[in-house]
């Protein structure tokens, strides 16, 4: 199934990309599983990713927690704690 | 209900007035203005540039007054958050509540600052005199969210 | 600090304004505006008319202010209240407080008006369809004044 | 002493006088005194400066308790509880 992918702030420049399509298999349908697809770039998507790093995760346009489950054409948006107001 | 994402600067008076109504009910209007300081961190700020994510800016701004409706007797609130680049002195983000009585406005509009600023997705990215720098965020404003899940705000 | 008390309406945006002092250090900055209401305790409200005892009436704002400002890191503050004649939908009080951040800011503006409400000479008669009556101190301002003694604004 | 006494709303309705000057001897120099010979005119004074009447008092633009000492000049208002805002 496809997938969309939007990144902000911090993470839309060290990836120097805003937003991405990416095919993952209908069986790997967590939030976790399009992460582990990331982070097999390595670089600095190993490291910006990586579990330890405070990043947000939104499923159209909700945030959640990375065990959510994913249904063809879902828009998730990885970004760092918002800094508003 | 009302929440605005705009490039341009606001008017507090205006806004008071158009959100009130003219309706006789309102007897307490309880409002904050966010502005840009030129300190941050201990370093001197010249722009800050507020990013945000289209949409789910929208919806989460929305969630949290429909969250404050359920929490507090009140009539009307407006959000105003500013995107773009600003400056020191310059105005980012307003909130006013209406309501009859002032404990609700006061305690609304405090919920909503501390909800926005913990659940709404913008980012702030500084130029300072040392370079550019995302703001990092601020574990004061998780604590001041997290004390409105603890009870005090019923 | 700043404290008037004056027969004119007042511009919210206007005062925001001249009380950040084009100061880049104000991050925060809380007010309140009370409005007349059209009911109370069941009547309706044509007139309200406020009569003050001059002279004290700044003194105790004062002494309010002065109280505040030991209690929150906060940078200056403006209340007005407005005597004589009013009608509902009319603007009775303003109060505004500016600060680096807006915990102390939303704090002080609230103590201000809990304050304000119990201790400045300020007294409201209506004009109603049954007549005209001297509004009564509600209990629910003194309680809301006594928390500040416990401990809750530190 | 001289002492001067403001009413505010509605004791200065009540009393139809919104200021006056009384005179009390050097020895009878509390405001329960004051508030003693205003009593003993009797009728509305009376009635609307009972001790368990709500009225407030002010010696020199302070709110007190009336047990406070006063000398000469000072200036006293009653009032009812206080309603701006």
């Amino acid at each position: 199934m496809e997938i969309k992918i939007l990144f902000f702030a911090k993470l839309r420049e060290a990836f120097d990309v805003s937003q991405e399509v990416i095919v993952i298999a209908d069986t790997e349908n967590k939030i976790s599983d399009v992460l582990n697809v990331l982070r097999h770039r390595g670089d600095v998507w190993k490291r910006e990713l990586d579990e330890n790093k405070p990043f947000r995760i939104a499923v159209n346009q909700e945030m959640v927690s990375d065990d959510v489950l994913l249904k063809n054409a879902d828009e998730v948006a990885l970004f760092p704690p918002v800094t508003g107001g | 209900m009302s929440v605005r994402v705009q490039i341009e600067d606001f008017d507090v008076s205006q806004e008071m007035l158009a959100l009130r109504k003219k309706n006789p009910k309102v007897g307490a209007v309880a409002s904050f203005v966010g502005v840009v300081r030129d300190l941050n961190d201990g370093e001197d700020v010249s722009t800050l540039e507020l990013e945000h994510y289209p949409g789910m800016t929208e919806r989460a701004l929305e969630l949290i007054v429909n969250e404050a409706k359920t929490r507090w007797d009140i009539y009307d609130t407006l959000i105003i958050h500013r995107v773009g680049a600003l400056q020191p002195l310059d105005q980012i983000v307003l909130v006013i509540v209406t309501s009859a009585h002032r404990g609700e406005s006061f305690k609304a509009c405090e919920f909503l600052m501390d909800y926005l600023k913990t659940r709404a997705p913008f980012w702030k990215k500084e130029q300072t005199s040392s370079g550019e720098r995302w703001v990092e965020a601020r574990a004061s404003d998780a604590e001041a969210a997290e004390r409105w899940t603890q009870g005090e705000g019923s």
